[in-house]
Parts: C-alpha cells; structure tokens; sequence
C-alpha cells in the first residue's frame, strides 16, 4: 500500500492552562473522506489548525505523502495541496465574491495588471461548476452566510488540492446546501482527494464519511470505519461513557392548557424588508418551537420580539404590559431574555472573564450604581459554571480562550442568572456537542416545566420537534403553519416548510 | 447598472457636494471660478493631497499614519541639507531622499507588522522622531536654498496654469489608483482592511503588504516634502504641523471606511479639492477672523460627515 | 487701469480699493494689535479689505494670496511667516498687475521689484537696544540667559544677533543659557524655571525675544522665591500693553517697542503704489526704548 | 490582582530606568527642598508641571476604555482657560467663574459624546471636529489675545497655590485620580466601559446602556481637560487660545498606551496611565534641566524611542519571538 496522504503522529500542543493537543495521530488517505469528531473543546480546530500551519506544534510529525512537512503559515500549507476552509467563515467581505475566490491567483494580463474581466469569468466558471449562481461582481457582503461558505469552499477546491479540510463547514448551511455541498465533496472524493470533514452533525457523519477519528479531551480515542462503528458506540466514544439517553430521548411534553398566563403576545407584528406581519402567543411553561429554512425569518423575528430591532408596525404585549418603544433593555427590564445566534459577535465580550460575562447582563439591569459585590458575584457566577457544567480553569479566564460549547453555555449562565419569564434561544445548540446539546436541551426541559416561556430556534429539525410543545413553521419570512400535538413530526414540519401542505396558510 | 450606482453612492455623493460647494463658492464670490484659481486648488494642497493619496492606502488596510507631517517636514529639510551643505544635484538628492523615506515607512511596517503594536501609536512614536530629527538637523530649524537654479527651473514649470507639484499630485493620484484596482498589492490591501487574519489564512502576503502600505505613505509624504522644497525653496523643519489630520480627514470625506476595505483614491483626490475650497473661501469672504475660520472649518466638517452618515444610512437602508 | 473692472465688481457703482491682507495669524497680542490697526485703516479710508489669516501656516498664506490674484483686487499686503517661498506667488501678483507691500518682516527674493515695499521695524536694531539698556543697568557685568522666539523666525534671528552685538563690548557680560520659548508666555516660563533648576543663585537678568515669554519668566521668577526686577533683571521686546502694567509693578525692567500699528503706513504705501509710484524698498519704523522710569507715565496713551 | 501586577511591570521599569538616569547623571534630581513652606524640588516639578498631563490621561483612559479617542482635549483646555479669564475680566467671582469653565469642558464633553453616540461618527473624526473649532472658539472668547488674570486673583491658587507644602495641581489630580478610581471600581461602570470597549454589540444586547455611558464618558474627559486648562491658565495667570494644551491630546493618549491599555478598547488601568503620564513629563524635564547640553527637540526623539521600547516590552508578539529564538538556540 502506497503512503497515505497525510500522517500525523504525536501532536501535542498546549496553550497556556490547556493541553489542547495530547499526542494525537491522525491519518488520512486519498479518496476517503475522515470524519473527526468530538465534544466542544476536545482539540478538532487546534488539530486542523497545526496540520494548515496556521498554529505550531509543540511536538509531533507531519507527514505528507511520507515526506516529513513543516508548513509554517497556511499559504504553504496550501502550496503543498492542502486547502482548508475554517470553523468561522474566513474570506474578505469587502471585496467582490470572484476576488474571494482568486485572490492571490488573479489572472494577469501581459504587464502585471489583474485582469478582472477574465477573473470574473473563471470565478464565474468555479462558482457554477458547484452549483452556485450568484452575481460574482457583487461585495461579499451582500451574500449570506451560507453563500459565503460556499464561495470558501470554491475558493478551497480551485487550488489544486491534494487534501480539503473542511472544519464544520455545515453549521450553516440548510439541507439542500448541505446536499450540495456533499455532492460537491463527493466528487472532489472521486477524484482521488482526501478530506477531513468536522462536524456535530452526527446523521452527516455517517453520510458522507469512510471513517471516523474521535478525540476526547485532546487525546485520540479512535479511528474506526464508519460502517462498522454504531451511533451508540459513537457517542459514547465522544463521551466517554454510555450515552444511551443521547438515541431516546422523548419528545416533548404535551400541550400547555390555554388557562396558562400569557407571557408574550404580538398582533400583526412587522418589520419593513426583514419578518411579518406576524401572531404570536406564548404562555407560560411551553417551549415554542421555530422551524425553517435558513433565511425564512426566525432570527429576525426573535430580534424583533427582543427590541434589537425597530419593528415597522403591530403590537407587542409582554407580560400583559404593551410595549410602544422597545429596546434590549425594556424587554430585559419585561423578563425577557435573549442567546442571539451569532455568539460571537453579539453575545461574548472576549477579553472579560467568564464571571464579568456572566454578570453582564444582570448588573446592567441594576445600572451603574449599584455594583454587586465581589463576593456575591464569584458565588452567583461559580453557580452558574457548576450548574451548566462550563469548563473553564477558573472564573477569571477570558470567556475568548474557551471552546465554542461552553462560550455558549456562559451566555445561557448569564440569562438564567436574570430568571427571566421568556427566553429567547436562537440556535443555542449550534455547534455544541452532543452533550452540551443533551444537556442544553433537558436544561430547556426543566426550565420550562418550572413555568418559563421559551422561543427555541434550531436547524435541526429533529432537536425542534423534541423540545417545543408547539411548532411555528416560517417561510419567506413570514409564518405559515402552526403545529401541535399530533402534528408536531419531522415529517409534516419538513412538508410545510417546503409549502407541500395543499395552499392551507396560516 | 443601479448596483454598480448603489455600490459608487459614498463616491457621488462626495462628488456632489464637491460640484455644490465649488458652485456656490463661484455664485458667491467673483474670480473663484477662474482657471487660475481651480488649478492652483491643486497646486496649493499639493503636498496635502500627496500626503492623502498616501494616507489613503493606510486606510483602506485599516491602520492610520500620524508620521506624514513629520516625515514631509525631515524630507524638506534633508533634500536642503543634501543640495546644500552636500552639494548634490538634485537629480541625485530627490531619489536618496524618496528612498530614505519609503525605508522609514517600511520600518514603521514592519514594526507593526511584526510586533502586532497598533499603527497609531507606530506612527505616532515616527511622527516624534522625523520631527525631533528633522529640528535637530540644523540651528535654525530652515534651510533657505531658493538661489538654487535647479530649483527655480523646476518651481517655474508650468502647464495651462498648472505647475510641477501640482502635477506630481495628480500623477499619484493616477499611480494609486491603477494601483490599487489592477495589481495584487492593491487587492490586498483591501482584503487586509476588510479582515486582516482572513487575508492571512487566505495565503496573502500580508507582512509584505503592509510594509508596503506604509512606505507607500511615507514616500508620498517624502514626495510632498520636496514638492514643498520646489514650492517655498526652503526647508522648514517645522512645515506640515498636524497636516496628517487634514490628511485623514480629506481621506475620510472622500468616502474611504477609517475601519477599512472600502474606499478609493478618487474619493480622496475629492475630499482634498473640499478641503480646499473650505480653506481658500475665507480669503475671498475677508472679514473672517482667524477663530471663525477654524470655527468654519470644523463645522463644514461635521456637516460634511454628518451628509455622509446619513448617506450611508440610506444607502443601507436601500440595500 | 486693469484694476477698474474688478473694483467695479465689488463695490456696486463706486470704484472701491479692494486689498487683500494676508496675517500670519493671532498668536500674540502684537500681532492682534497689527491686524486690528490695519482694519481700523481701511475702515476709515473707505476701503474694502479682504483679511485672510493663516493661523501660522505659510502654506495658507500661499493659498489667501492666490484667492486674492484669482479676485484682481488692488493691492495686496502681506505679513510674511517666513522669509523664502515668496516667488511664485509674487510673481504671479505680479504678472496679475498687482503691488505687493510687505509688512513687519521681510523676503528674500533674487529679485526685489517683486513687491513695492517692506514696512517694518529693525530686529536687530531692536536687540541692540535691548543689550545697551541692559549693558548700562547691570554695569557692563553679568551672567544673562536669554529666550528666544520661534526657530527660524526673522525676529528671533535678526534679535539674537543684535543682542550680541551689543553685549560683545562688554566683556564681563555673557549670555550663559539660550533656548527657544516659542515666543510663548507657557513655554517661557517652563524653561525659565529649568534655568533657575540648572544654575541657582547665578543669574542676573534675562533678556527675552518678546514680552510673553519675559511675562512667564516673572513668574517663575516669583515662583522661585525671587524677586524679578530686582534680583534679576528682566529685558524684553515688544512693548505691549500686559509689559507695561508689568513694568509699573516694578517686575519687568525693560521693554523695546516694536510698534504694530502700522495700519495708516501700509495704506500710505497702498495707494501709492497704486497710482503707480516707486516706493523705498524700506520704510523704516521708529522703535523706542521705554523702562520702568516712564512707565507710568505712558501707559494711559498706549493704544495695544 | 498579581495580574494588575504583570500589567504595569514595563510601564514601571521605564519610569525606573529613567530615574535611574537621572540618579546618575542628575543627583539633584531627587533633592527636596521647604522653600517659604512650599515643597519643591525635580520630582515635586514632574508631578506640578505634569498635572494637567496627569488630568487628561485620567480622562482619556476611559475614552479608550471604550474603544473611543479624543483628540479635543488640547482645545477643551484653552476653552475653558478663556472661559474662566473672561469671566473674571467680567469681575465674576472665582467660584462661579471655575464652575463657567468646567461647564464649558462639559458641555465639549456632550458634544463630543453626542456626535459619537448619537450621529454615530467615528470617535477619531467627531472629536477632530473640536480639536479644530475648539481652539477658535477659545480665541472667540479671549478675541485672540492673551486675556490676563490679576496676578493677586484668588483663583491662581489652582495652578500656583501650596497646601500643606504640596502644590495645588498635584492636589487636585490627587483628588480626581482618587475619585475617579473609586467611581469606576467600586460602580459597575468599570465593567460596562470595558464591555462596551470589548464588544458593544453583545454589551447592547445584554441590557448596558451604551450609549449614555458612551456620553458620559466624553462628558468625564471634557470636565478634566477643562480642569487641566483652569491649571494650565492659573499658572501662568492668563488664558493663552493658541498655545495651552497644544498637542497634549498626544501626550495623554501616549500616557495611556504607555500604561497598557489597549487603543482598541476593553480592559483599561488608570494607574498605568498614570505611570504613563509621569514617565512622559520627566522625559521632558530631565532634558529641560540639562539645559543646552541638550536641544530640546531631542525630547521628541526620545519620546519615540520610550513608546517604541515600552510598546514593544508590552507586546506579546516580542516574547513569543523572543522565547522562540531562546528555545532554538538550547
Ligand atoms: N488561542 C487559544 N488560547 C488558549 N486556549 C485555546 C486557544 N485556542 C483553543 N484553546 C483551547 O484548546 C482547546 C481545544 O480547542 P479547539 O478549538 O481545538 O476545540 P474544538 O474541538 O474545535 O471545539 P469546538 O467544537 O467547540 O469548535 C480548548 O480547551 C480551548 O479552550
Ligand atoms: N440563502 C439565503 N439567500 C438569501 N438571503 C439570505 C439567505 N440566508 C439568509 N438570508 C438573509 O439573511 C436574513 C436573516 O435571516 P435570518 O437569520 O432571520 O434567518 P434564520 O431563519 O434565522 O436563518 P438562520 O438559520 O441562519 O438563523 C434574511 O432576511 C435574508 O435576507
Ligand atoms: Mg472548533
Ligand atoms: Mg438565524
């Protein structure tokens, strides 16, 4: 058997406080797509990101192709033929979405000059030969996210690669991008490329990959043939212990009788080019549920309910108190609270610690004035750390250092913290692994049999359906269906977001 | 063609209140719209626009220069010293000093590309040292050279009104926009401005770049320090006081981004013809005293980036 | 005359004089008192002026002189920052058939048809002064520091080198520190203090460019437990109206005027340039010594 | 709190290079003297005539807290000198005649904040606005002269006065660094200034009053500037438009960076601009004192080379390639 195309043996690598990387190998052949897999924090990124020279190994061997390879910045990761598209979309917004994909191989014209017609034309040529039909002129940051993901892997693949990393390259994509996206990696795998494909996605795993590589906590657990290797084992390799609850939860408890307090009530509620109009009630003690596709409207909606945005018209009561002129601050001062989808941009403060992060919002209800105390802030924040099972060495780490998970869970600390009567979470579960996801979704549970009404938005439409008493279905921004009891399955879901119910409109 | 407009708005708009501003300054005043006076918007701000043109690339990779003042002012008076005391021929004096310019440029690069410290405070520590060097170059803090020939020959040519700085500024302005559109290094700066560690995980040069950008600014400055020379016939240690502020502020009017990746040499050749009407219409009103004039100034600011904001907003509100 | 059309422009029906005065700016209370003197003069002689000030750049004065050619007024006078650059914008007055008169400092130009005239006092004349009124007070003995004005600048030249002309006569009186004040009353003062640090108990008097800085140095004086006027001398020039009060006070010693009202000269020379006469290359302006024996007399009649 | 510790090591071991300098070169650097009960001497002169510095970079460190500049406060300073001269030209009491002018630094201060809160212009560009106005709203005032202040005026304690031997600007940054710490550490507005630095986004979404923290921030820095520039007039005993707290806007935004708080905004410490501060005066006083043994200038280029070293000290990026190059050569 010929050398594989790339062998890692022995990676170590420590960050100050973290053994992110603990002498992990990995192999990958041509023409197999290699799953890794692992719990938040368990070293995926840092492994994919020594492996594209971005970061250095304290020690350890890369081999590709049995020749021993030191690639010290990713450019010479890529000359080497290996292409790598990462966790958080990394392309250049301003410039136009055929420069994101040629920069640095613009064709040129005799003397020097970037040929930006003949550019536009092979990006044009890239981009369809995927599947993607935009305007390649236009600024990057016109599209959406899901759009610029697949310009990144566009980018990825004209590079002649012998190895396509792709580091959760799905968490935003809806299905049929998904699907193209794997038919895409399919035919890269046809022609004999090897690729490292990261995801929490486990249906997707055992979609498109050959083997799977599990690590745990910055040591390699195993690699196993897909085929051959359970879910059940799966996720309790990830884990570390039998997870059978992961396969069985139940679904959701039954309706909320109609007596139950109303907690929110929107009439008619829009916002000019974003949601709506809009009717929403929500009552105390139900989870209710947001379905559809990427775009559909849920996050806008949610930001609209929360004040973030300024809605064009309609009313909103909550808690049986109008609201006229809303702002993030009078919907917190209502009891509302919200995990916004995009944690990095609109939840964490980077370089505050995980307590100032979880007091956040709880001091900022109080105002400047009134300083809680030293003390009382390290019990309140080290209960919540607890409660959530956050891991971090201390309370004092910047809350950036952590792993994507328990980011998450330090914004779900500094909500619960508040008690609020409604919660808002946005794709709490993105990109969580299957245990804070377990976990995530029985705190949700208990939260709301102890009377909190809760708006939960997933891609996943399985997690959706296991979680909410009742399903509001949006499409093209506005809602189409609401789905309870008896209703509430995958399958009707999927028919009314794709608008296979017969024209029968809410 | 409406979203190449939409795309273009910050640039028109700027173009507007140009072609406003110079229209009622021509109503207003008699002789203001006189060739004269147009070509000497140019010739006047010459080494303020060149300063700009150089800013403009800082910018647009999203960092900031405070040096150009300083650096014009030690390029003055080490193109005097060098024909003066050295008797160079300034063929001989003008690429030494281009060259100890763009080094000093690239330094502050490097500098900041390198040790990841924050282009203001790089700049500001270089602004520091090219006029603490340029004042302890000489006693006097001047170097009178204007009985050069060379000098005088070159401070004489003229075209349609129009002479040599004014020409060298508007050259520039041509360079740094083939510049920026049509070559690599001009991509990436954009691509560093808009996001820097994505440029990097992208495979761009971007520590080349970036030195690059700063001794592109530096070098313009040092071009606006002897465009200045030909001008005055002196060196002056302390000229261009603060005109890296006017500088960024015609870069900023002229609809280029101060976070970076948006923006374009076009605009800020038209923030500096704006900032120069501004300056040159209490000369023609004439019972402005000095405070009103800063006072003006200040607020024509504010207003223009005020239309600005709200362009901007409409414009985002329309996309 | 090729003036006429303009004139006619800017005054509806009767042919005004239009001038363009371009300031250097308002950094001192002398040169307010110039701007003020030459407005006061055109107001009473009916004439439009068109006032520009450069807030102390050479580059704006460029610019004023500019719009003035592009408006064809007049005449054009103007208070020169520094002493080169002046050609291309002198002779494009010229070429536009318009005198330039030159006020308080001069121009060095190959070529001195390009303005009409200078207006102004003689610095070195003026740092002469200072040291022989200086010389006599201290009896030909004594350790002076000086401050002096902006580097570069034709005053703080041209009264560096009078001064030590005067002193050199006097062997027994020698300047022992000099650095700039920046013509400015903070700035005198710090560095007058740094002196006071550097060499206790040694110095007899200061001899500063303008009256601002000798203003600060008092206070450091005082600050210092001295007693400025008596314990050390303090010499200046300008004569404004603060250096006189401090005169009286009996902390100030000595001032040379430097006279800014120059206002009814400059539009002397204005209008005769105008009318097409030569003028001499320099109008010499009468400065005068005044110290604290007629200090008090003077002060009422002192207009700056 | 070894943290604070780790934070400020660079910043002091510059201020002890430099005094060890003077140590050596300048042993009259630390004499102390009682001269008519007042306290004089080198170090007492840094921190008097480093006061309105001291003031500004108080101010200022919050500013960038925020992720803001304010590039305004040189002119803030001689708006409120004018602003004070004048009124007590107009025979106002000294009391009435300090509050016109720390109101006149207020309302700067609003003006600043509102145009970066409300219009929403980037800090660097709103407050350039008022760097370049301010100064001629200051010259307005004083109609460009240099307006006097009696020498016998009871307000000229503020910038000459002496109590209990100590001089009175030090006094009051004394008393300004102090409150200051304590509204900021012991409120949250500490945290808020910091989360707002480090992501006003998320800081908006989880309920902080950004904007009006943002306005009071600036409102903050312009009431100190104003103080520096009651100082800076008392000292001298005149308002001077053109030449009080000319390019100290720099000098305190360098104090601040010197100290080792980011220009980007978050985590900020005022006794590291504090450090800053001091380290910048005595730079110019140590030259100042060697007198003509040294031009003045060289001041500027040392300056550079202090911010150079001291931002390099401070860089990660330097240890990391340093502690590589060590690692190789073992
Ligand atoms: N720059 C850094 N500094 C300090 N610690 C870091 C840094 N980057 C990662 N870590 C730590 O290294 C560990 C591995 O992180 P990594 O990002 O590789 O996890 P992951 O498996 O990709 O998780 P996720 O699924 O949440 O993305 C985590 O404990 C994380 O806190
Ligand atoms: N694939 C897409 N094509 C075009 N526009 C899109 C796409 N995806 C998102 N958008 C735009 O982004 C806006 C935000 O969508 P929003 O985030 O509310 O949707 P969502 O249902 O919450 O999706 P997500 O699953 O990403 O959270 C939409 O109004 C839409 O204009
Ligand atoms: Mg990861
Ligand atoms: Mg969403």
């Amino acid at each position: 058997m010929s050398d594989p195309l790339i062998e890692m043996r022995g990676i170590v690598k420590t960050y100050p406080g973290v053994r992110a990387l603990d002498g992990v190998d990995f192999t990958l052949h041509h023409g197999e797509v290699h799953a890794l897999v692992g719990e938040n924090g368990a070293g995926k990124s840092t492994l994919i990101r020594i492996l594209t020279g971005a970061e250095r190994r304290d020690a350890g061997r890369v081999l590709l192709e049995g020749s021993p390879i030191e690639p010290h910045t990713p450019v010479q990761a890529q000359r080497l033929g290996i292409a790598t598209v990462y966790q958080e979309v990394n392309l250049v917004p301003d410039l136009s979405v055929a420069e994101n994909i040629m920069l640095g191989r613009e064709p040129r014209k005799a003397w020097g000059a970037i040929d930006r017609r003949a550019m536009d034309r092979r990006a044009e040529q890239v981009a369809s030969g995927l599947g993607l039909h935009v305007d390649v002129t236009q600024p990057l940051r016109s599209c959406s996210i899901a759009v610029q993901q697949m310009v990144a892997v566009a980018r990825a693949v004209d590079q002649k690669a012998r190895a396509l990393v792709l580091d959760e390259p799905t968490s935003s994509l809806d299905a049929g991008e998904t699907e193209q996206l794997f038919a895409l990696v399919r035919r890269l795998r046809g022609q004999g490329l090897g690729i490292v494909f990261i995801t929490h996605f486990l249906e997707q795993v055992y979609e498109i990959s050959d083997r799977i590589t599990i690590l745990r906590g910055g040591r390699c657990v195993g690699t196993h043939v897909a085929d051959d290797l359970p879910r059940l084992a799966l996720v309790s390799l990830m884990l570390g212990k039998a997870a059978e609850a992961a396969a069985t939860r139940e679904r959701g408890a039954g309706e909320v009788a109609p007596t139950a307090p109303r907690r929110l009530e929107a009439r008619g509620l829009w916002r000019r080019g974003a949601v709506g109009p809009l009717d929403l009630t929500l009552r105390a003690g139900e989870v209710l549920g947001f379905a559809g596709l990427l775009g559909s409207g849920r996050s806008e909606t949610v930001r609209l309910l929360f004040g973030v945005d300024v809605r064009s018209g309609g009313s909103l009561v909550i808690n049986n108190r109008p609201i006229a002129r809303h702002s993030p601050r009078r919907a917190i001062a209502a009891g509302m609270a919200l995990a916004p989808e995009d944690r990095r941009a609109a939840g964490l403060v980077p370089e505050l610690s995980v307590r100032e992060n979880i007091m956040l919002a709880f001091q900022g209800a109080r105002g400047w004035a009134r300083r809680l105390g030293g003390r009382e802030q390290n019990a309140l924040a080290a209960k919540f750390v607890q409660a959530l099972s956050i891991s971090t060495p201390d309370l004092e780490k910047p809350v950036g250092q952590l792993s994507g998970g328990n980011q998450q869970k330090v914004i779900l600390a500094r909500w619960l913290l508040m008690e609020p009567g409604i919660l808002l979470l946005d794709e709490p579960t993105r990109g969580i692994d299957i245990g804070a996801k377990q976990q995530i979704e029985s705190l949700v549970d208990d939260l709301r049999a102890k009377g909190m009404a809760i708006i939960f938005i997933s891609g996943e439409l399985e997690e959706v359906v296991r979680v909410s008493q009742r399903i509001v279905v949006l499409r093209d921004r506005r809602a189409v269906a609401e789905l309870t009891g008896a209703d509430r399955h995958v399958h009707t879901v999927m028919q009314h977001i794709a608008g296979e119910t017969g024209g029968k409109h809410v | 063609m409406t979203a190449a407009l939409r795309r273009n708005w910050p640039l028109l708009g700027t173009a507007l209140v140009l072609v406003v501003l110079y229209a009622a300054a021509s109503l207003a005043f008699p002789g203001f719209a006189s060739l004269y006076q147009f070509a000497h918007l140019f010739d006047d701000n010459a080494t303020l626009g060149l300063a700009a043109v150089g800013m403009t690339f800082v910018i647009l990779s999203g960092g900031i220069d405070l040096s150009v003042g300083a650096v014009i002012a030690l390029a003055s008076m080490v193109l005097a010293l060098l024909m003066k005391d050295g008797g160079w021929s300034i063929w001989a004096a003008v690429p030494a000093v281009l060259a100890m310019g763009a080094a000093l440029g690239a330094c502050m690069g490097a500098i900041i590309h390198v040790f990841r410290l924050p282009p203001f405070l790089v700049t500001l520590a270089g602004m520091f040292l090219a006029r603490g060097a340029a004042l302890l170059l000489t006693p006097d803090k001047r170097i009178e050279m204007s009985s050069k020939a060379e000098i005088e020959s070159l401070s004489s040519v003229l075209i349609q009104n129009f002479n040599l700085p004014a020409m060298v500024f508007l050259a520039a302005v041509a360079l740094a926009w083939a510049a920026l559109r049509f070559t690599r290094f001009g991509r990436t700066v954009y691509a560093i401005g808009s996001d820097e560690s994505a440029a990097r995980l992208m495979g761009l040069p971007t520590a080349s770049t970036r030195i690059g950008i700063y001794a592109i600014s530096a070098l313009c400055a040092t071009a606006g320090g002897i465009v200045q020379v030909i001008g005055t016939g002196a060196g002056d240690a302390s000229a261009a006081l603060l005109l890296e502020l006017d500088a960024i502020a015609a870069v900023v009017i002229g609809g280029t981004v101060l976070a970076g990746g948006r923006g374009s040499v076009i605009g800020t050749l038209l923030g500096v013809l704006i900032l120069a009407i501004i300056t040159a219409i209490p000369s023609y009103h004439g019972t402005l005293n000095s405070w009103w004039t800063k006072i003006a100034i200040g607020l024509l600011l504010l207003v223009f980036v005020l239309l600005q904001r709200l362009s901007q907003r409409w414009a985002a509100g329309k996309t | 005359k090729s003036t006429q059309s303009a004139a006619d422009q800017n005054g509806p029906g009767k042919s005004r004089l239009v001038v363009g005065f371009s300031q250097i700016g308002a950094e001192s209370s002398w040169r307010t008192a110039e701007t003020n003197s030459i407005r006061s003069e055109a107001d009473s002689r009916g004439i439009e002026l068109k006032f520009s000030d450069a807030q102390g750049k050479q580059e704006n004065q460029v610019k004023a002189i500019t719009a003035f050619i592009a408006q064809k007024v007049d005449a054009i006078i103007l208070a020169p920052k520094v002493e080169t650059g002046w050609e291309p914008s002198l002779k494009a007055a010229r070429a536009a058939g318009i005198p330039v008169i030159l006020v308080d400092r001069g121009v060095q130009v190959a070529d001195d048809t390009l303005y009409a005239t200078l207006i102004a006092s003689d610095f070195v004349a003026e740092g002469r002064m200072a040291a022989e009124w200086l010389a006599k007070k201290l009896e030909g003995k004594g350790n002076i520091v000086e401050l002096q004005g902006t580097p570069g600048s034709a005053p703080a030249i041209d009264r560096k080198k009078g001064f030590e002309q005067g002193i050199a006569a006097y062997e027994g009186l020698k300047i022992t520190r000099s650095q700039t004040g920046e013509f400015a009353r903070q700035t005198g003062k710090e560095v007058m203090e740094a002196f006071l640090k550097s060499a206790p108990g040694e110095i007899d008097a200061v001899y500063a460019h303008n009256d601002d800085m000798a203003l600060g140095a008092i206070q450091a004086i005082e600050e210092a437990g001295l007693r400025p006027g008596t314990d050390i001398i303090v010499v200046s020039i300008d004569g404004v109206r603060d250096a006189f009060d401090a005169m009286v006070a009996g902390k100030l010693n000595c001032t040379v005027e430097c006279n800014p009202l120059l206002g009814p000269l400059a539009f002397d020379a204005v209008e005769k340039a105008v009318a097409g006469e030569t003028l001499p290359k320099w109008t010499v302006v009468e400065d005068r010594v005044y110290d604290q024996s007629v200090a008090a007399e003077v002060i009422d009649s002192r207009k700056y | 709190m070894s943290s604070t510790l780790r934070q400020l090591i660079w910043p002091l071991a510059a201020l002890a290079l430099l005094l060890g300098f003077n140590a050596a070169f300048h042993p009259s650097f630390f004499h102390f003297q009682i001269h008519d009960g007042r306290l004089s001497g080198s170090i007492i002169d840094v921190l008097n005539q480093g006061a309105p510095v001291l003031l500004l970079a108080l101010g200022m460190t919050l500013v960038i807290g925020t992720g803001g500049i304010d590039l305004s406060v040189g002119a803030i300073m001689a708006v409120a000198g004018a602003v004070a001269a004048a009124a007590l030209r107009e025979h106002a009491p000294v009391a009435l005649a300090i509050a016109a002018a720390l109101g006149a630094g207020a309302a700067a201060g609003v003006w600043n904040g509102s145009l970066v809160t409300l219009a929403g212009i980037p800090p660097i560009i709103a407050t350039l606005i008022l760097m370049v106005a301010g100064r001629g709203v200051a010259q307005l005032i004083t109609h460009g002269e240099t307006l006097l202040i009696k020498s016998d005026s009871a307000f000229n304690v503020i910038g000459r006065g002496v109590i209990l031997g100590v001089p009175v600007p030090i006094l009051i940054f004394l008393a300004a660094a102090l409150g200051l710490s304590i509204l900021v550490r012991l409120t949250a507005l500490g945290l808020f200034i910091e989360a707002i630095g480090g992501n006003e986004q998320a800081s908006r979404y989880a309920g902080v009053r950004v904007g009006p923290i943002r306005l009071a921030v600036y409102l903050l820095m312009g009431v100190l500037a104003a103080a520096a520039g009651l100082i800076d007039a008392a000292d001298i005993a005149a308002a001077d438009a053109n030449n009080s707290g000319l390019y100290l806007e720099l000098d305190a935004i360098l104090a601040v960076v010197i100290g080792g708080t980011a220009l980007t905004g978050g985590r900020f410490t005022l006794l590291g601009s504090i450090i800053g501060a001091i380290i910048i005066q005595t730079l110019s006083t140590t030259i100042l004192s060697f007198g003509r043994n040294m031009p003045v200038e060289l001041n500027l280029v040392i300056k550079a080379a202090v911010v150079l070293v001291v931002c390099l000290l401070q860089s990660s990026e330097l240890r990391r390639l340093l502690t590589r190059t060590w690692r190789r050569s073992q």
